[in-house]
């Protein structure tokens, strides 16, 4: 296969919690035309096919494909949504180019949650709705938010349960998978603190990061079980931010004269969506990684990979995605992480860039702000959380509550 | 941004209000149909087994997601409504992110003969009590009154 | 870049409710797709899924709560999405998996539920419109079409009857179609003529029914088709496009991002004359009068010279260039992303000469599959031929 | 890989189990039933409170493409042309012409109602190129005289009503006397 793909161009947004002045369509306008800018290409004329990764919910629009075209410069050009995080889209932009269709493909990915307001209510919405979603509360509109509303004549729902209330948030799936992870390894509540301690400081070298503190694992620990064992300050809180990625094949980004960083590696996998029968061990890491590995043809990540950006949306998280990825034995990723291991100046870097911890959780864009660090390492543009020498670096995603999917991407300096 | 001008008066529109409301029946599925029609009438669940990975799926399904044959008519049991908690945690907010009135112990609950499990909630005034483990059983609506949805169980007891 | 064949296909009923899920549909529609195959779970590589709107299903990424039933569960699984365009858009997706050689065997898997949105699939369609500008005229889905049609019809002067040709062809089609809704063998132009009036000039008949369906799709690399069968169908080009959202600042007398999408897959497969090179289409035809928009968005023919064919009965399964034999939409159902089974599993079954009594007389070589979605503005295309 | 399956004629069968709406009321098969919160509060941005403002105090407002030589309605902050910023906000007329309409027995959730809604797309007057404008109601006309091209003119709420929304113009009427 002669065909290489790489990055040629990145563009971002600050991030913020909120971001009233802006529209959906203009946050996403920003990151592309920084991208294109950063790519030294011209949108119109330039790029071949216009990826964006977003699920219909999260925006409120039922097609929310209707809605991109536009602000990503794609109005009459190849353009597509793929319902995934952003990781996925630049396997499909890797995928799109290696059929020699194209040379150079947007991938964009965005959170504008700070437009739903029911954002608990929507993530139940995920749940299976005949034998996990009627677990956590009234299948009636419980009615807490007096919204407007939409009233249609309905039949009457059935038996109804007068005793519910309210619904529960979804965050219960991740305390109970916390408490899986904690008991089956043997990692502590405090090492997960350690996590949240070390991401909210990187966090602070960040200029776009929103979520950057200077905390202690007393402070975590101190903070209230909302889920037991997950602690309110476990958990990441969300944010609105845009990413845009340009991928190009390497001869054209030689003739733009642009150091080539690599796309080398790329894999996703899916476990069931039942509850009932999921194993909980992030499976879907596992083979992911496994697929990038090969494809990276890389044999041992942990001598060969110099710096890692994993899901974190839940404190555990990044240390459960840590052992799947096989950086460390079931268990171990705890020690690593109390060792300093995981720090900046560490032997195994991981979320410099804050992480989802950090930055915040920015829904679909989160992979592929991962991916946006580890282009930053390996440009060297990483300012005062530069790792030093590194060559290879590794970006995770997980598609969030109550999935059971990921990818993975691997990317290597030219 | 990348514009010319920009937002500098906060009182102008900023925001608008909206919604995707629209309410969802959901059939039970072929094999949701019989377990919810079971469980109507029995005060025991249904399970199915597949017989090439020699496992017991519970929720019954109509095919096995990892071989991917058909499940057929013989191979649905019958198994007891009770079974041992896997995992659970204290919820204590609601879907907006508030404190609840009540706080509600959900657990994943192993059913007893079968390789599945189920989410449910644990009636109990020991909020903070350690539940792995502990054999738990299903309470019922009363048999008339069931209306063949996951809401025929109305919660879970410690046995 | 590789060349990728198709292994084989296959489909649920289409109707208004159906009582399984989502994912008992999809499972049902690979089980069949499989056994055209002769292929188990194991041999599947990579599974793609297309299923248009969360909001018709009633599940928040939907994508995630169908993998079990689509073969999925343990694999790299996606879902691509364009509203109405994902039944041609999600087999592309699968032919980029093989093509790109990132797999040999992928599954394309197409499902939709629009019977689960209460009180009708309707009200998820509320929520396609701009929120700020359209949504507070509290517009209806169909008006859009309306206004298109009536763009059309007003342009090249089109007479009503000529268009409800389309519908009564489409239908009389579908008979032989066992999952087929709404076929039938005595319906004329005046029924659909008499029927009530939706939103002029739509009428109920123009239209094609929302209804619950999946189907499914196997594609593989060239390198090892033989093991599966001597005389493969492969896929020669594909194509998609989207024009902008703001739909009223365009011209809607003729869709210019189907052309743009067509002439992207006419020339990877090497077409330079769509209309002598192309053997029969399966152009989306949600309303009747979009399968003559889209014939001449596919450059079968010239600007409003569609309906004429139609007249003349060029667009007949027996016709020179038949259009939509399988029944298309109006006849066999539109369950969105799930008329993959029309468009693309048509083409396929068509080419392989296993269509039955809906086979095309001759000996078809090449076939082109479209749909079109989002808000009249996304194409998608895929040329298949045979050898 | 297993043996194939052989038949004549495909699809071969046609799986699934049909269910008429009766059966749902007579509840011969079991379902669940959920009712979603889904609310929203979205940011309309720059272009767009330009616009609505503008609504409120009975102008319409357009944004000039320099590039493109567009004259743009509805606004917006950047043109999906040339993929630069649009600059130069434009007061347009009220007037404009038909681009394209419908008369519709249906209301949102596909009920028929017996006196039906004329609507369709208008090309703002002072906008450019056409087709550029937005989609309104038309009223003071019947379905017989209402034809594309046609003339029209902002009916607007009284002053006080208006609140910043599309609606704060009531439809479109027919401009007596042709083009101004």
């Amino acid at each position: 296969m002669s065909r290489k793909v790489c990055v040629i161009g990145i563009g971002y947004t600050d991030f913020n919690s909120i971001t009233p002045d802006i529209q959906w369509k203009e946050i996403m306008y920003e990151a592309c035309k920084k991208a294109y800018m950063d790519a030294g290409i011209d949108a119109r004329k330039d790029i071949d096919s216009f990826i964006t990764c977003a699920e219909d919910y999260w925006e409120g629009f039922s097609i929310f494909d209707e809605f991109v075209p536009d602000q990503i410069g794609a109005v009459l050009r190849s353009c597509c949504t793929v319902c995934g995080d952003g990781l996925y889209g630049l396997g499909t932009a890797y995928m799109q180019i290696m059929t020699e269709y194209f040379d150079v493909v947007a991938v964009e990915a965005h959170s504008k949650i700070s437009d739903l307001l029911t954002y608990g209510d929507i993530m139940l919405h995920a749940f299976d709705p005949r034998f996990d979603r009627p677990v956590t509360g009234p299948v009636e509109r419980p009615n807490y938010g007096g919204s407007p509303g939409y009233t249609a004549d309905k039949p009457k729902p059935l038996v109804g349960h007068s005793d519910e209330k309210e619904r529960i948030h979804p965050y219960f799936l991740a305390g109970l998978e916390m408490q899986h992870y904690l008991k089956k390894t043997g990692t502590t509540e405090e090492q997960c603190a350690a996590v949240v301690v070390k991401n909210k400081r990187n966090a602070f070298f960040n200029p776009y990061a929103d979520y950057e503190a200077k905390i202690s694992v007393e402070d975590v620990m101190k903070s209230e079980y909302l889920f037991k064992p997950m602690k309110r300050l476990d958990i990441s809180p969300n944010v609105d931010g845009a990413i845009c990625f340009v991928l190009a094949t390497e001869k054209k980004a030689k003739e733009l004269g642009i150091e080539p960083i690599y796309l080398s590696g790329f894999g996703w996998s899916s476990e069931t969506p039942w509850l009932a029968t999921r194993g909980m061990d992030a499976e879907y890491a596992r083979k992911a990684a496994k697929m990038a590995y090969k494809m990276a043809s890389i044999t041992e990540p942990k001598k060969e990979i110099d710096v890692l950006e994993v899901d974190d949306r839940f404190s555990f998280k990044e240390l459960q995605h840590l052992e799947a990825l096989g950086f460390a034995k079931p268990g171990e990723a705890g020690k690593l992480v109390e060792e300093g291991a995981l720090e900046i100046k560490g032997s195994l870097p991981t979320n410099t860039s804050g992480g989802s911890l950090g930055v915040g959780n920015c829904v679909e864009a989160t992979g592929i702000q991962k991916a946006l660090e580890i282009i930053m390492q390996l440009r060297g543009h990483a300012g005062k959380r530069q790792v030093s020498d590194v060559e290879v670096g590794l970006a995770q995603a997980w598609r969030g509550i109550p999935s059971g999917s990921g990818a993975v991407a691997i990317f290597k300096r030219g | 941004m990348g514009f010319l001008e920009k937002q500098t008066d906060p009182t102008s529109p900023m925001h608008w209000r909206g919604d995707m409301q629209a309410d969802y029946f959901y059939p039970s599925g072929i094999a949701g149909d019989k377990f919810f029609k079971h469980l109507m009438e029995k005060d025991t669940f249904l399970a199915t087994k597949c017989k090439p990975c020699n496992k017991i799926l519970f929720p019954p399904r109509l095919y096995c997601e990892d071989c991917f044959e058909e499940i057929t008519e013989d191979d649905w049991m019958e198994v007891p409504a009770s079974g041992k908690v896997k995992l659970f945690t204290k919820a204590t907010i609601n879907a907006h992110g508030v404190k609840m009135e009540e706080p509600k112990v959900i657990a994943l609950i192993d059913i007893d003969n079968t390789d599945g499990a189920m989410l449910g909630i644990i009636k109990t005034n020991e909020l903070d009590k350690d539940f792995s483990g502990v054999k738990v059983k299903a309470v019922l609506r009363p048999k008339g009154n069931r209306e063949g949805t996951l809401k025929d169980i109305l919660y879970w007891q410690v046995i | 870049m590789k060349e990728v064949a198709v292994l084989g296909a296959g489909m649920t009923l289409f109707r208004r409710h159906l009582k399984e899920t989502g994912k008992e549909l999809s499972f049902l529609a690979t089980k069949m797709a499989m056994e055209d195959a002769g292929l188990q779970k194991d041999d599947i590589d990579m599974v793609v899924m297309g299923t248009a709107p969360d909001a018709f299903d009633g599940i928040h990424m939907k994508g995630e709560n169908l993998i079990d039933g689509a073969a999925g569960a343990g694999k790299p699984y996606v879902r691509v999405f364009n509203g109405g365009g994902t039944g041609v858009f999600a087999p592309i997706a699968g032919w980029w998996h093989v093509a790109s050689g990132v797999a040999d065997i992928c599954l394309v898997v197409c499902e939709e539920k629009m019977g689960n949105c209460y009180p009708h699939p309707q009200t998820a369609f509320r929520h396609i419109w701009d929120p700020i500008l359209d949504r507070p005229l509290n517009p209806n889905l169909v008006w859009l079409f309306a206004m298109e049609m009536n763009k059309y019809m007003t342009t090249y002067n089109i007479k009503k009857e000529d268009i409800a040709r389309v519908a009564v062809k489409n239908k009389r089609n579908a008979v032989g179609h066992p999952c087929a809704q709404l076929a039938d063998p005595n319906i004329t132009v005046d029924d659909v003529l008499n029927s009530e009036i939706m939103a002029w000039p739509v009428q109920r008949l123009d239209i094609s029914p929302p209804s619950d369906g999946a189907a499914a799709l196997i594609f593989c690399n060239k390198d090892i088709v033989h093991k599966f069968t001597d005389d493969p169908i492969y896929v020669s080009g594909v194509g998609w496009n989207i024009d902008s959202t703001m739909w009223t600042n365009r011209d809607l007398s003729f869709p210019r991002y189907v052309a743009e999408a067509a002439k992207m897959a006419y020339k990877k497969a090497g077409i330079l004359n769509p209309r002598k090179d192309i053997d029969f289409a399966e152009p989306y035809d949600p309303f009747d009068y979009k399968e003559l928009h889209h014939m001449e968005g596919l450059l079968l023919c010239d600007k409003g010279e569609a309906p004429i064919l139609t007249r003349e009965g060029v667009t007949e399964r027996d016709g020179d260039l038949p259009i939509c034999p399988s029944g298309g939409l109006l006849g066999v159902g539109n369950p969105i992303a799930a008329t993959m089974g029309q468009k693309i599993c048509e083409l396929y079954w068509q080419l392989a000469g296993k269509a039955g009594k809906r086979q095309i007389p001759g000996d078809p070589r090449v076939g082109v599959g479209q749909a079109w979605g989002d808000i009249m503005q996304m194409a998608t295309v895929m040329v298949l031929r045979r050898g | 890989m297993v043996e194939k399956k052989e038949y004549k004629e495909w699809p071969p069968y046609a799986p699934g189990t049909h269910v008429r709406e009766s059966d749902i009321r007579e509840k011969k098969i079991t379902y669940s039933w959920w009712e979603p919160e889904v609310q929203y509060s979205w940011s309309v941005g720059h272009a767009m409170s330009k616009f609505l403002q503008g609504l409120k105090d009975g102008k319409l407002y357009g944004i000039h493409c320099k590039t493109c030589k567009r004259v743009i309605v509805p606004p917006r902050m950047f043109c999906e042309y040339c993929f630069g910023p649009t600059e130069e906000w434009v007061e347009l007329k009220d007037t404009g012409e038909i681009e394209t309409f419908s008369i519709s027995y249906l209301d949102a959730d596909a009920r028929r109602i017996e006196e039906p809604i004329l609507v369709g797309v208008v090309s703002i007057d002072g906008a450019y190129p056409k087709p550029m404008g937005f989609m309104h109601y038309f009223g003071e006309m019947t379905k017989d005289e209402i034809k594309i091209g046609m003339k029209v003119k902002a009916v607007w709420k009284p002053e006080n009503e208006r609140e910043g929304s599309i609606t704060d113009i009531k439809y479109f009427k027919p401009l007596k006397g042709g083009s101004e």
